[in-house]
């Protein structure tokens, strides 16, 4: 299975709402695609679906095996930190438990959480526990990464540290597809934006293109680009 | 024949009392039979044996009518200390444990304790230390249980105790005994009603029958002293006991002692043969019963714990099954669960042990194994069904897109999380199925509860051996709720 | 002077057999007791009784010697058809459900079944019919039991079951019960030995004792058939029956029919008194019994749905004072919870219904709620304390910053979410109390087991009452197992 | 108690690694406070003392009845968006059902989840989820208002709508202490800034002020001053 992403005419209804309205959606590797929309207009679910959580009504997907990282961190609460990260390196891809630490603490540290590896979940600040969450994604190192909103909790510098190696994961080769409500993040990282409204995609593109000269009413709407005007920024 | 002589001196019973004296009230256990006390066949209203006509021959003595009240033997002794009869006779065994808890009477008949062994042992076991390593049955609640309790521990011999004085005889000759311990006068009779059976006449131990009255009626035990030395004078006990078929060459020498004793020193007439209060007060009997009832907790944990294992094994696979199985493996698993668990586990033994008897002979332990084993499995089941799926679904989704296979995710996340939640309800299960345990026993598994049984029916009374099995139960359960609780305690640091 | 009698017919029954002939085994039960069957007290080894010199009129007449074989009552119509014995005969009643099962002889003695009474209720109590929701007595597994079940449904008595014939008539003396039904040869003895009673001449019903066989031996029975028929010609039966005092204006009536009848129509000497069948096989007596199982079961699941309901309320009170309370109260409780469960709920019961009743005497129905109620508290506040600290955190936190009290935390967000929880393992012990509630028969309760037990007594099996009492439990068992799987399905939506 | 926030010399260990080494803090009615600080700085953790959910180890606190919204929602599982924000000011408050309803559904709406309020938690988007938390702790209207990251599963949109909000809060005397990543909602929405680092406050003032001309090395690094130069941002 190549790394490639190619969903088509992705559609969900929830009850009588209906969440996607027919989403077309493509990536490769070597790209950072960032999906940008309103809270609630189906971010996450897209990335659900796409990481076989949840079934579509209709649509067409080709998916590589995906990691994800999820808006909550959904940390295994009876494991430590290094525990969590160094699980699936040992027994999905059989490597040994020296192995697996070596590599698990590696990533923590790139993150900056390795001096936390021996604490709970819930001895985690939010923070540290969306990195970690983060590092247990990456140690498996999947052909496609889903990232589910991973700066919200970050401040500047731990989201630039991410961003810097994001960037570097899809130069060798991986496909990443992450959503975010942080406008900085995304023209300072992402090398595609898809811009989500009423359950459709409204616009894409370069994202220094797209957020700077929005064209779309809602895409304008969403980064309140005449407020920011106004307030001069 | 004899029964003239009975009839007789039923008349002299019921025509010599002075008019207006209060009846003599005298209690017995017509259920223990000739020659003690028997309900008259041709007349059941009346009472025939030795101990009867002995009773009457006070009464007329005392110048009252005689009464007969029907006391179950295992009570006599609370009987007459509550006052339900002026005077209690029916092969009452003389022993220091009793003289301390109601006034008792010089000794009026010595017997003695026999071994009965099949013919073909009569030269292999001929005396208690023969029988290392052999059952050895008797009457519970007796001296004769006393002596095999003793010799368990000097012996090494197992002492097996019954209600009733038949069925030692015949699990004798049925081979699920080697050898029955009882006084001479059961023993003989028993010997008239099989064939096979052969008893060696050396006393293991030699015990006497006393009357007995309330502990404050010290002035009447002392008239029927009177009385009963009078009646070894003049023959009047000698012409009873042969009546009965009871005499012996051992009585003269009795007599000889209790005429000769000093009137006002019972204890020189206590038992020869028993060491002093071996049959007695609870506390005191507790020495002996105590390990028995040890071994019979050890029978107990032992079984439960490894029904328990049964049950966490099997139940750790329903559950599974349940959680993740497809319809059909679901359906049929539900089907299981209700069942077993809807019905009563006393008969899914029943089925286990007789039922399958045709299909496969289980040994009786196995078969309690087996059967609440099987049935605490339905319980446990359902305990981690549902605490499979009290897991958030949040950890299994991220064991999904981590890679994990269900198995995986079920070994190293959700059970872990699951087995949290399950901890108490599971500990309550194990300390339920420490008594439920004691169901076994219809498959005649001895375990603790059985073992109190024993010991209260030999001592007769519920009191010290219910508390002390209680306590045991408590000994048992005490360290698995300390450690379920320390368990939680840990885990409890992992709550989000 | 009888026994001068017996004697004779003993030494007939020694000398007369021709040597080599088997002996006719003849099986009764011996605790039957006088005037059927019983050891002879001056010499237990040898049976006495009307039965018996029937039985050894026949082995003679056969030319056989014959060998007495102890079998308990309740199981003598399986023994017939094991061939543990040739001839059974102890006081065995004529139905159509043992003629169908065993080869029986003709009848050889008719009794009346009659009715006793307190002397004062001579005139009230006249006929079933006058005895309208009274309790009438009777032994189990007779023909007499199954009149009362009869009179259960056709009268509104309630008939109480009797394992011997002793107690229904001193329990008639106390009150406990308004009148006996027994037949006439039982209720004369229990004349001689009480009084204060009177019996009403009037037969409820007739029946017939006959002497059984192996199904397939109806040569034998044949041949015991002409003996008997013989021995009614001959006045040997009448100088029996004489000679035990139970001969009446009955049996040459009797006799006539059973002489008259053709020897080839056994159907013609069924008994009068009873509808056909009405002692017979379970599934034939299922009928009759099953009201009484329906209202055991009633009891059994008032008692356990009540003391369920007192185990939840005691069981949120304690767990939310081992969450909540200070370290004393939370020491108490935890003592008390440990000895609760870690102690056999029998040994509470017996305390609870015994032990207290020198300060509060406590009705058997409410002693048996509160113990079980008591005990299963224990057990349900681990269940609530577990999962009460299950409870995310969080959900505590937020609530608290909001500003609810602990107490409306507790009601409004952490027992909600624990109940969740705690519903599989509560549903576990509601099922399993269902059946622990039998232990209460031990106060005099009786439900459903009890009931199955009085049933499988009286019909002598128990594989068809095991099975519906099984079913019994099961139906109410699964309604509840649904339901709590109804709730779980509606809650785990709201699962994270 | 008045509604003023004063805090002196709080300190916290967690195992030997000190957390808080000595805040002082002061904040008034009308006042909006940001703490801004490097993930696991212990901004949360101040927060949780203040709510009287942690114990400090030292320190002085005087602190008026708090409402708190935490950085994850913590929902009430088992109840509706609605039920959630009705329990405190029906149970606490003794409001009748009707009256709290009714305020609860305007919350709602002006927090844009008015259209959820029948949703529980699960079914909740996790900005949908942050802003019915918010509606929660602003129906009981406490005199301070504590806001652990409440902007971080929010668009734009919804942060500019939530952060005029607050203003109006303040504006009509309630005291605002929120925790933030985001420095332009800081700059657009708090009356001053204070920034933590190493357990301690390096600097604090008026936001502007503060974000544009970060004296200390620590603001700085936070803020990755010297890459956004770089980015010419
Ligand atoms: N289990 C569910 N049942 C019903 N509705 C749901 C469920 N899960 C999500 N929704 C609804 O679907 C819509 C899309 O949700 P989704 O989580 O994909 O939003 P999102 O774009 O990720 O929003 P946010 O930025 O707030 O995280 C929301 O309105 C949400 O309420
Ligand atoms: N229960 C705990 N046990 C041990 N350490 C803890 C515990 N809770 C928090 N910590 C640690 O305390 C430090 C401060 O945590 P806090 O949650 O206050 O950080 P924060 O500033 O809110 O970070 P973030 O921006 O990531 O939410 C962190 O390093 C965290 O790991
Ligand atoms: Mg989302
Ligand atoms: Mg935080």
């Amino acid at each position: 299975m190549s790394a490639t992403l190619r969903v088509r005419g992705l559609r969900l209804w929830r009850g009588d709402r209906q969440i996607l309205a027919g989403i077309d959606l493509d990536a490769s590797p070597g790209e950072v695609v960032a999906l940008m929309g309103l809270s609630g207009s189906g971010k996450t679910t897209i990335l659900r679906i796409l990481a076989g959580l949840e079934r579509a009504d209709a649509g067409d997907i080709q998916v590589p095996k995906a990691g994800m990282v999820f808006q909550y961190h959904y940390l295994f609460e009876h494991l430590t930190a290094m525990e969590n990260v160094c699980l699936a390196p040992m027994y999905v891809q059989r490597q040994t438990r020296a192995q697996a630490e070596a590599r698990a603490g590696e990533l923590l540290g790139e993150l900056g959480v390795g001096h936390r590896a021996d604490a709970l979940p819930r001895e985690l600040s939010g923070g540290e526990a969306q990195r970690v969450a983060i590092a247990r994604a990456l140690a498996v190192d999947p052909p496609l990464l889903l990232l589910d909103e991973p700066t919200a909790s970050l401040d500047p510098a731990r989201r630039n540290d991410l961003g810097d190696a994001l960037k570097a994961l899809a130069a060798s080769g991986r496909t990443l597809l992450l959503t975010s409500h942080d406008d900085d993040f995304v023209r300072d990282f992402a090398s595609r934006v898809v811009i989500l409204a009423g359950g459709r995609m409204v616009e894409q593109g370069d994202p220094r293109q797209v957020l700077e000269y929005a064209q779309h009413e809602e895409t304008r709407e969403l980064l309140q680009v005449e407020r920011q005007r106004k307030l001069g920024r | 024949m004899i029964r003239l002589a009975l009839l007789t001196s039923l008349l002299v019973c019921t025509v010599t009392p002075a008019l207006g004296q209060p009846p003599l009230r005298w209690g017995g256990d017509s259920e223990g039979g000739a020659p003690f006390v028997e309900a008259d066949p041709a007349d059941p209203s009346t009472m025939v044996g030795f101990d009867v006509e002995i009773a009457e021959h006070i009464a007329a003595q005392l110048g009252r009518p005689a009464r007969f009240v029907q006391i179950a033997y295992a009570s006599l002794d609370q009987s007459a200390r509550r006052g339900d009869f002026d005077i209690g006779l029916s092969g009452i065994e003389d022993s220091a444990g009793r003289r301390a808890s109601v006034a008792a009477s010089v000794p009026y008949y010595e017997f003695r304790e026999v071994i009965t062994v099949r013919e073909g042992d009569r030269d292999r076991f001929r005396s208690l230390a023969d029988l290392r390593g052999r059952r050895v049955a008797t009457l519970g609640g007796t001296m004769a249980y006393d002596l095999l309790l003793q010799a368990e521990r000097d012996d090494g011999i197992t002492a097996v105790s019954y209600d009733d004085d038949v069925h030692p005889y015949s699990d004798l000759l049925l081979g699920r005994v080697d050898a029955v311990l009882l006084d001479h006068v059961l023993a003989e009779r028993a010997m008239r009603r099989n064939t096979g059976l052969v008893t060696h006449p050396e006393a293991v131990a030699v015990g006497h029958y006393i009357i007995i009255a309330a502990p404050e009626q010290t002035a009447l035990r002392d008239r029927v002293d009177d009385i009963l030395r009078a009646a070894m004078r003049d023959g009047t006990l000698e012409r009873i006991f042969r009546k009965w078929g009871c005499w012996n060459e051992d009585q003269p020498a009795l007599y000889a002692r209790v005429l000769g004793a000093a009137a006002t020193d019972p204890s020189a007439t206590a038992p020869a043969g028993v060491p002093p209060g071996t049959v007695g007060r609870a506390w005191e009997a507790l020495p002996r019963y105590l390990p028995s009832l040890l071994s019979a907790a050890v029978v107990t944990l032992v079984l439960s714990c490894a029904a328990m294992l049964l049950a966490v094994v099997l139940g750790v696979l329903i559950a599974t099954g349940r959680v993740y199985g497809d319809p059909v493996t679901r359906a049929v698993l539900t089907v299981y669960v209700e069942v077993m668990r809807g019905t009563p586990v006393l008969l899914q033994l029943f089925v286990i042990y007789y039922g399958l008897a045709g299909v496969v002979r289980l040994p009786a332990f196995i078969a309690a194994l087996v059967g609440l084993g099987l049935n605490y499995a339905a319980y446990e089941s359902e305990i981690y069904r549902s605490a499979l799926e009290a897991v958030p679904r949040g950890q299994l989704e991220a064991a999904r897109v981590l890679g994990l296979t269900p198995l995986q995710t079920l070994r190293l996340v959700r059970a872990p999380q699951a087995f949290r939640l399950a901890l108490a309800p599971m500990t309550n299960d194990f300390v339920a199925l420490l008594k439920d345990s004691s169901l076994v026993s219809v498959l005649t598994v001895v375990e603790l509860t059985k073992q109190t049984q024993i010991f209260a029916t030999n001592i007769g009374s519920w009191l010290v051996p219910g508390l002390l099995c209680a306590l045991l139960y408590l000994a048992m359960s005490l360290p698995l709720s300390h450690l379920a609780r320390r368990l939680e305690d840990r885990w409890k640091v992992a709550t989000p």
